[in-house]
């Protein structure tokens, strides 16, 4: 393809940042509109890369490569395959309804959409990328705008999610810094460029001490299960499209991470620690759905959610290292990063809505919502069920195939991860009985339903969760030869 | 004498030097210390250029500058003592320790 | 004349600073004084960009070596000393009429840091690093608040003298088993030199001026009192002028131990210096932690910092190098920002506490936004210099395998987000105090002179080829001297 | 026309009126309602003429492919999947005009008629599933219109917990069932039924006899959550907070039977392993006998009812398991038609005097409403098994197979269930039309609406007729008719009269005590009436332990993993504070500190 | 010989009036104790052979620096007051330069040192070869000293005068 598309999708957010700091102060409404324009060239943008993506070779695409500090070998090497077209355009969904979703927003409307875009712009670099420097560069530029994001827009306890979320995330990047240093210097081939590094095969022993430090640096970000703590806080103090961004988007760039460094870098070393991780994983499903089960604030349900969901991807990534099923289990584990990121997204844009409306998250405080608002509640029901893994919804068929290489891989360890649905189907369905069956609280009346305008984002999420939910050969189709090339490392 | 007397000799000053700065309580008295660091500096050069330096004009030269250089840095601790002075009426070491943390 | 013009910057800066000398006797208005000085230190900007180019020995050959690392090292100082004047037009902090001083002792410091850059003989360092020093520890004095500016001074001045004193000590050692002070025949005795622990000792104890000057380890104890006693101008020039000569020399320094290639084994030095830096950034971050005092903060940052630069120092590499003159240059926008936001929000105030930030983004967006970028800068987040800059230190320490000393040190880096976030934190979210709501205007010199810091720290973070290849070669004409 | 594309039709019509209902005609009733009875026709005349044209070869497409996987969709159109289908869109259809005037006074008409569509369209696609994955997608679908329905009154708490309960009691038999798919899927490496169940090549030979057991038995785990067998059924009493005609389609006569109908699917996977079959059948058996004892307590009309399905189901999956295919699939439909029926009727006494208990109806004049108290003699005489009506046909055949599979113990508890069967049946039906006290003389009973009494009517005259499809049925299932001589019906019949006697005995004679031959036991009738506290222990125990479990692990997320790093930061700034402390501004401290340094620093260069 | 007995007596007048101007505790005999060790210095000096640099020794430091140093005395305290002298910083403190002089001694001890064959001549010891030195080889140097010493008087001046106004 001549024009260099890739970098186009990643000029739009920014672009998006600079036009909407140039605004003049207090013109809101032309803030909002210039970063609907432009996250929705880039929806456009995603689209046209996953048509002309050519599906029967697989593989690296839409190749750019521009000398960036040859002296230590950076290079500006944007290229995508299966996996980085699909979450390109999960970022792309999610960033244009999020921006949708904050379309009330008042406060400081200028400052915010400008971190967010910054914080879009980092997401659309890491999938991108094929250079380890500038994934790092763009997997920090990602991490960065969360702390002011949370910090002046945010609700409950928002310093302290705020720095909680920083210093996590931070602390994990750090643990990544030397890992990718030494994977440079070992390599001694003087460039960044992972289709190199890729080639090259490192020690055993090298891969052996590398490979936790990438797993643990990228799992921080991924929400993996022990150090997950920043995640829920993180999602309950930020502000809608935020926790959108975050849970949807960003946690997905930690799994995308361990995919792309550690196991396509470090084969070796990911097969010698894959049992601990995936034991680790699966305990992070279970306690995650069992811990959400205990919560009373609708965005801390779904921010435990996402750890349970997040662990699956993680299981998934571990059981394909194994060898034993791992086309499926790739497979799932990708499928699932863009399903669970729809579904977090759908959740959080229509919790955004009821707390906009309500002003309050504790479950307990609502009752027999659905009267007053049936549109909002249908909406979070179809969002609810897709996490409880229901057919004809796209978790589904992630799940699905992660199970079954789980079942292949572990029986017992699948056996009680599958069980498992069953408490996720349960805190779900406590939520629904709470808040929404029962009989109708005189105290919501005065709430309005979803309008027009504002039912777009969250029809348009639905339609994706249902279209892939209908159809997954499309997102197959397109992930599978790329599982294939990676296959061959195990 | 041997060269490694001389470096003793030097060394006996610094470290004494060392001792005035680190225990002395007025100011004055520590610059005392100062000078003698200095001197000892000094007589290491004098000694290195009489048994080993290859042009024995090298230290002399140098031991004139490092006087010269202590003059300056009378001129200037001094000066500085006497804003302190003014401002606190007393150059004690250990008054001074309000900037701390 | 050849000598003349490899010598324009320092000369042109003393000569401003003569000339303001005279217009101090002449007893000019303030302003004109600061015109002049102003109009000096762009000249000698001038000046040293013209020279960028030439290399040369202007006086006895090996005493004074001009070259394209000490002419890069001189533009940065010059450009450092164009910035801290931006800021010191009559600053309210000083006394009255310490106003038209302060720029000339500026100017005459700045000239001894330059000498201090290419000066390749011991004593001339010693001299240069004398004649940096007593500008200095008269303007801390000049505080309007006498109490705090004598014992600041007093002590700056007390632990300055030391370390020269030591500093001379450690030269009368290398010079007695050398037999020579100049650098480039020590650089050829080293080979057998080097099996004597002496030297090393001596080097060492050479090395201490320069290591109290970057404020690391067990010199540092001075920089979070001096930044927060000095007055702001005069705390900037510390923190920025002072720290890219010392780093200059100390590049200097280890340069004659040679690059790995051909160096003796250099095993033990480094082992200090690496326990040095790890020494420094911990304790800098760690102390870091609970300051109130926004100069102070920046003070245990700066310590911080020096730990960083020896961590690329201690691999005695050429990327060693080119990553810490590469810093250098980012590392004095950054800090120069943060400083300026200081000054700016601590016009009339003896000291700048971090709640004297609260509600920036109200009272001036732009000195907000400058202070978002110098703090990520400083934090080493990715848009700013401060990545990179980071990446390319820890990635000349990695080089040789020190996966440990980087771990610590990112870890580091990490612990010290929480300090600088709290400062994002007061600056963004706070309302600003009740007595100072008044909007923050500042002059359109010091606008400018923040936009084009930030562009630098920002166009260095995005696209740093351009400053690399020009580190790499002065690191190459560094290493040419021996 | 190819079945194939008559398939989609009849499946998808439910589907793309469910969607339009939705979306676009909220407020529209009457559209919605057209709409939805629109596709219920439609799927009715497909699923007839897919009937009438008889069993053709299985047609199906790759849906997904991941790596060597492949993953079909399609349609099996053998005489198993006709027939049923054909019933079920039948009865969907007649459920779908009765709610027209069930329903007719809800304000949330709309949404109740699209979800009726919904539940077409997965119960619908279950049917003619050909793959594994297929079946359970629709399965779960399934599942969840009818949590949706028994949902539907949200505002009734009773309602809400009622429905959670079916769909997490149905999700724990689903977890079940999905592992035994994924397994199956693991080891043969495909899911395609027809292939799955080749003699030659299929699952059997793949693997052992205690794998294949282990694999049944989970698929049965399934079967037990859905169609409400011992362990799971607790959520089918329940889920008579339903609309009646929720209660008559899902509860009795479809959904539920979605279990038995996959077990007959695969029935030759059940065959092939002995102890599967002996489970099955001791499950079978025990659940219809504690059913039959507790429907004979009950008062609520619905939930005798309710009960009673759970032991019909009981008896069509003993029939099964005793391999007589036959007999399980006429059960199953027959059960369907008159079990419906009864549903139909309660429903429309409930229409109308607003409540459920039987002796209330009874007193109030319930028998004044004509046809639907002749629907309710001939369909509960049809449940006890009264020889000329279905329920007698296809109960004689599944008591049939069990004698000829040799389970004398089992055919002889069946024997005793189906007396207490014919009994609380009767005690039902004397309760209504025999009440205790003389009925006022003015009540004002009318009977209900046509649009109510129509299907009434259609489904009685099926009862009646049902007999004569064991030959058709036969015929399309590729089975021989089997034939029974007068002598071994003799037993059914005599115990099915007796069942009747005992009843007008307790509760139809004037002098009736109507408190049952149970109540001479207090012990046993409380056992009854608490419903063999089995939904007491599963509270004490399952959801006691998860509360307990999600409270240790939501302690451990507070205080270990957030409390722990919380208390790491408080360390480090505490350790931070005191390294400001050292900074104690003391001059000759920091050159102290300076010098020691530096000469430890000397000391080791010196060494080396 | 008697060469040998005066720098040893040099030697040691040079370290005792060293010690005794840390350890005494009256301000004004640290002062007088600091004088004796110059002159010990001097004396040094001009056993290493340059007489003019043992002059300017006595000449600026003796007579400039100790001079200044009593004149600052005077200035800021009663000269009679006693600085109560802590004993703990006493001992502290020659612990670390007991430390510090060890390390050095052990090294000073151990290395052997490049040592010319015989001390150079008395020629090149003039004032003249001093004077070539400062002026050829080594003017930055001098220009830099020169410039030094200006600045810190300057420096001195201008931070030591009366304020003019009471800000």
């Amino acid at each position: 393809m001549g024009i260099p598309i890739l970098s186009l999708i990643l000029l739009c957010p920014v672009l998006a940042t600079a036009a909407v700091m140039l605004v003049p102060a207090g013109r809101d409404q032309m803030v909002r509109w210039i970063s609907v324009a432009f996250s929705l060239l880039a929806l456009i943008l995603s689209a046209i890369v996953w048509m002309a993506y050519d599906q029967t070779v697989g593989g690296l695409q839409f190749e750019e490569i521009v000398p960036w500090v040859p002296a230590v070998g950076i290079t500006w090497h944007m290229a995508v395959d299966g996996f980085g077209v699909l979450l390109v355009m999960l970022n792309s969904l999610v960033w244009f309804t999020g921006v949708l979703t904050m379309w009330s927003l008042a406060y400081r409307v200028k400052e915010y959409f400008a971190f967010m875009t910054l914080l879009v712009v980092g997401v659309y670099g890491v999938f991108m990328t094929q250079d380890l420097f500038l994934l790092f560069f763009f997997y920090e530029i990602a991490v960065v705008p969360m702390y002011p994001l949370i910090l002046i827009w945010g609700s409950t306890r928002k310093e302290y999610a705020a720095m909680k979320l920083m210093l996590y995330l931070l602390v994990g990047s750090a643990l990544l810094f030397p890992a990718l240093l030494a994977i440079y210097h070992v390599a001694g081939l003087g460039t960044f460029s992972m289709v190199e590094l890729g080639r090259h095969t490192f020690g055993i022993e090298f891969q052996k001490f590398v490979y936790p430090f990438v797993y643990l640096g990228f799992g921080v970000l991924a929400g993996m299960f022990p150090f997950h703590g920043w995640s829920p806080s993180g999602h309950v103090a930020a502000p809608s499209a935020v926790s959108m961004l975050h849970a949807g988007v960003l946690m997905k760039l930690g799994a995308f991470g361990i995919l792309v460094v550690g196991i396509r870098l470090l084969p070796e070393g990911a097969t010698y620690w894959a049992p601990l991780f995936a034991v680790l994983a699966a305990c992070g499903i279970l306690y995650g759905a069992f811990v959400a089960l205990r919560q009373t604030d609708f965005k801390f349900v779904i921010g435990f959610s996402s750890v349970s969901h997040m662990g699956i991807v993680l299981l998934g990534l571990n059981l394909g290292v194994l060898g034993v099923a791992s086309a499926d289990a790739f497979n799932g584990a990708v499928f699932q990063m863009f399903a669970h990121g729809i579904m977090t997204a759908l959740f959080f844009s229509t919790v955004g809505y009821i707390y906009d409306k309500a002003h309050t998250k504790t479950i307990s405080d609502f009752g027999g919502l659905g009267s007053q608002m049936p549109r909002a509640v249908t909406i979070f029901i179809i969002a609810g069920l897709c996490g409880a893994g229901l057919p004809g919804l796209a978790s589904f068929w992630a799940e699905l195939l992660v199970f079954l290489a789980a079942m292949k891989t572990y029986p017992i360890l699948g056996a009680a991860i599958v069980a498992g649905l069953v408490l996720t189907a349960m805190y779900i369905l406590r939520v629904f009985q709470q808040a929404f069956f029962g009989p109708r609280n005189p105290k919501w009346d005065g709430l309005t339903d979803m309008v027009g305008w504002e039912l777009l984002p969250r029809a348009i999420l639905v339609a994706v969760l249902i279209l892939f939910g209908f159809f997954p050969n499309l997102i197959l189709g397109l992930i599978d030869p790329t599982t294939q090339i990676l296959m061959e490392g195990f | 004498m041997s060269l490694s007397a001389f470096l003793l000799v030097s060394l006996v000053l610094f470290s004494a030097g060392l001792v005035a700065i680190m225990s002395r309580r007025n100011l004055v008295t520590i610059l005392v210390g100062i000078e003698l660091m200095l001197n000892a500096a000094s007589i290491n050069f004098m000694a290195f250029n009489y048994y080993t330096a290859v042009d024995p004009v090298v230290g002399q030269i140098i031991v004139l500058v490092i006087i010269g250089l202590a003059a300056a840095e009378v001129a200037i601790f001094l000066s500085i003592l006497m804003v302190l002075y003014r401002a606190r009426h007393d150059v004690d070491v250990e008054e001074i320790r309000e900037i701390r943390g | 004349m050849a000598n003349v013009l490899l010598i324009l910057p320092e000369l042109t800066i003393f000569l401003a600073a003569i000339l303001v000398f005279k217009c101090l006797i002449l007893g000019l208005s303030v302003l004109h004084v600061w015109r002049v000085a102003f109009a000096g230190s762009l000249l000698g900007l001038g000046a040293c960009l013209i020279t960028l180019g030439m290399t040369g020995e202007p006086f006895h050959p090996g005493i004074y070596r001009v070259d394209l690392f000490s002419q890069l090292m001189k533009t940065v100082i010059a450009a450092a000393l164009v910035l801290v004047l931006v800021l010191s037009d009559s600053p309210p902090v000083m006394r009255r009429d310490a106003w038209r001083e302060l720029p000339f002792f500026l100017l005459l410091s700045s000239a001894g840091l330059m000498m201090m850059t290419s000066a390749t003989e011991l004593i001339t360092l010693y001299l240069a690093l004398e004649l940096s020093a007593f500008p200095v520890y008269a303007l801390i004095v000049l505080h309007r608040d006498r109490r705090m500016g004598s014992e600041g001074a007093t002590k700056y001045m007390l632990q300055g003298m030391v370390a020269s004193a030591v500093t001379l000590y450690g030269m009368s050692f290398i010079f007695g088993l050398s037999g020579t002070t100049y650098l480039s025949e020590i650089a050829a005795a080293l080979p057998e030199l080097g099996s004597q622990p002496l030297f090393w000792v001596g080097l060492l104890l050479l090395l201490a001026g320069f290591l109290f000057k970057l404020a690391l380890f067990p010199f540092h104890f001075w920089a979070p009192d001096t930044y927060f006693s000095s007055p702001h101008p005069v705390a900037t020039f510390i923190a920025t002028v002072s720290k890219v000569a010392a780093i200059a020399v100390l590049c200097r320094m280890v340069a004659v131990a040679g690059w790995n290639e051909a160096s003796i084994d250099g095993e033990t030095l480094r082992i200090v210096l690496i326990v040095l830096a790890v020494a420094a950034m911990t304790l800098g971050n760690l102390a870091a932690l609970v300051q109130k005092d926004f100069k102070r903060l920046l003070g245990y940052s700066a310590i911080a910092h020096a730990g960083y630069i020896v961590v690329a120092l201690q691999a005695f590499s050429s990327l060693g190098h080119t990553a810490i003159v590469f810093y250098t240059i980012g590392y004095l926008a950054m800090t120069w920002i943060c400083f300026m936001v200081a000054c700016e929000v601590g016009r009339n105030r003896d000291t700048v506490p971090v709640s004297a930030l609260a509600g920036l983004w109200q009272r001036s967006p732009m000195l907000a936004l400058c202070l978002l970028i110098g703090i990520f800068g400083l934090t080493g987040l990715p848009p700013t210099v401060g990545f990179i800059g980071k990446w390319f230190l820890f990635s000349a320490a990695l080089e040789d395998g020190q996966f440990l000393l980087v771990l610590i040190a990112a870890l580091n880096s990490a612990v010290a987000v929480y300090y600088y976030m709290r400062v994002l934190r007061v600056a963004y979210l706070l309302e600003p105090a009740k007595e100072d709501t008044g909007i923050l205007a500042p002059s359109p010199l010091v606008v400018t002179g923040a936009m084009v810091a930030c562009l630098v720290v920002l166009w260095m973070g995005v696209a740093p080829n351009y400053f690399w290849e020009i580190a790499a070669e002065a690191i190459v004409a560094l290493g040419a001297t021996y | 026309m190819n079945p194939a594309i008559l398939a989609i039709v009849v499946i998808f019509t439910p589907l793309v009126a469910f969607a339009t209902a939705m979306l676009f005609c909220m407020k529209a009733h009457r559209i919605a309602q057209g709409l939805i009875l629109g596709g219920g026709a439609v799927s009715v005349v497909g699923a007839f003429l897919l009937l009438l044209g008889g069993p053709s070869e299985t047609q199906s497409i790759v849906w997904l492919s991941s790596g060597s996987l492949e993953l079909s969709f399609g349609f099996m159109f053998d005489g198993l999947s006709l027939s049923f289908g054909a019933v079920v869109a039948l009865i969907t259809f007649l459920v779908q005009v009765y709610s027209i005037g069930y329903m007719h006074h809800d304000p949330a008409k709309t949404r109740y008629f699209a979800l009726l569509g919904l539940f077409g369209w997965a119960m619908l696609g279950f049917v003619y599933a050909v793959d594994l994955l297929q079946a359970l997608i629709f399965w779960e679908l399934v599942g969840l219109a009818s949590f949706f329905l028994i949902g539907f009154w949200y505002e009734k708490p009773s309602a809400s917990a009622a429905a959670r309960k079916a769909f997490l009691l149905t999700r724990i038999g689903d977890t079940g069932l999905l592992i035994g798919i994924l397994l199956i899927i693991n080891i043969s490496g495909m899911a395609h039924i027809p292939a799955l169940l080749d003699a030659e090549t299929g699952l059997t030979t793949m693997v052992s006899e205690g794998t294949l057991t282990l694999l049944v038995l989970l698929i049965f785990m399934g079967i037990m959550g859905k169609s409400a067998q011992f362990p799971l059924h607790t959520w089918l009493p329940d889920a008579m907070e339903g609309p009646t005609p929720v209660s008559a389609l899902l509860h009795s006569a479809t959904m539920v039977a979605a279990g038995v109908f996959l077990f007959a699917r695969l029935h030759p996977l059940f065959m092939a392993s002995e102890t599967a079959i002996l489970v099955v059948l001791c499950i079978a058996i025990f659940t219809a006998l504690m059913s039959a004892t507790i429907a004979m307590v009950e008062t609520d009309l619905k939930k005798v009812l309710a009960y009673s399905s759970i032991g019909q189901l009981a008896f069509m999956l003993a029939a099964l398991a005793a391999g007589g295919l036959l007999a399980g699939i006429l059960h199953l439909i027959l059960h369907a038609v008159f079990k419906a029926l009864l549903f139909l009727c309660a429903g429309s006494y409930i229409h109308h005097f607003e409540t459920n208990d039987m002796r209330e109806i009874g007193r109030r004049g319930g028998r004044r409403m004509r046809w639907t108290t002749a629907g309710l003699v001939i369909g509960g005489a049809s449940l006890a098994g009264l020889p000329p009506l279905a329920g007698f046909f296809s109960k004689e055949e599944v008591l049939a197979s069990l004698s000829h599979g040799g389970y004398h113990l089992i055919w002889f508890l069946a024997l005793f269930a189906a007396f207490l069967t014919a009994y609380y049946t009767f005690r039902m039906v004397f309760f209504i039309i025999l009440p205790d006290r003389p009925l006022e003389a003015d009540a004002t009973v009318h009977d209900s609406s046509p649009v109510i009494l129509g299907p009434i009517i259609f489904l009685t005259i099926a009862t009646v007729l049902g007999g004569l499809i064991l030959g058709p049925l036969a015929a399309i299932l590729l089975l021989d008719v089997p034939h029974h001589s007068l002598l071994s019906m003799l037993p059914a019949i005599l115990c099915a009269l007796a069942g009747v006697f005992v009843a007008w005995w307790d509760f139809g004679r004037s002098r009736a005590t109507r408190r049952g031959f149970v109540g001479a036991v207090p012990v046993l009738h409380r056992l009854f009436s608490r419903k063999w506290y089995v939904d007491d222990v599963y509270q004490a125990v399952f959801a006691r332990f998860i509360q307990l479990m999600a409270t240790v692990l939501h302690r451990v997320e507070v205080d270990l993993l957030d409390g722990g790093a919380d208390r790491l930061a408080d360390v480090t700034r505490w350790t931070g504070g005191w390294t400001a402390r050292l900074q104690s501004g003391w001059v000759q401290a920091y050159i102290a500190s300076g010098v020691v340094v530096v000469a430890l620093a000397g000391y080791f260069l010196g060494s080396r | 010989m008697i060469a040998t007995l005066v720098i040893a007596a040099f030697m040691i007048l040079a370290m005792a009036g060293a010690i005794y101007a840390a350890l005494v505790p009256h301000t004004l005999h640290c002062i007088i104790g600091l004088g004796l060790t110059l002159f010990g210095v001097a004396g040094i000096y001009l056993y290493l052979g340059s007489p003019f640099v043992a002059a300017m020794q006595i000449l600026i430091y003796i007579g400039g620096i100790s001079v200044a140093m009593v004149f600052a005395l005077m200035l800021s305290v009663s000269l009679a007051k006693k600085m109560k002298h802590s004993e703990i910083k006493v001992i502290l403190s020659s612990i670390a330069a007991i430390l510090f002089l060890a390390v050095m001694a052990r090294l000073i001890m151990t290395t052997e040192f490049p040592l010319r064959e015989e001390p150079a001549g008395a020629a090149a010891w003039g004032v003249e070869q001093i004077g070539h030195g400062f002026l050829t080889t080594y003017s930055p140097l001098f220009i830099g000293l020169a410039i030094c010493l200006s600045v810190a008087i300057i420096a001195a001046v201008l931070v030591a005068r009366r304020e003019a106004d009471k800000s």
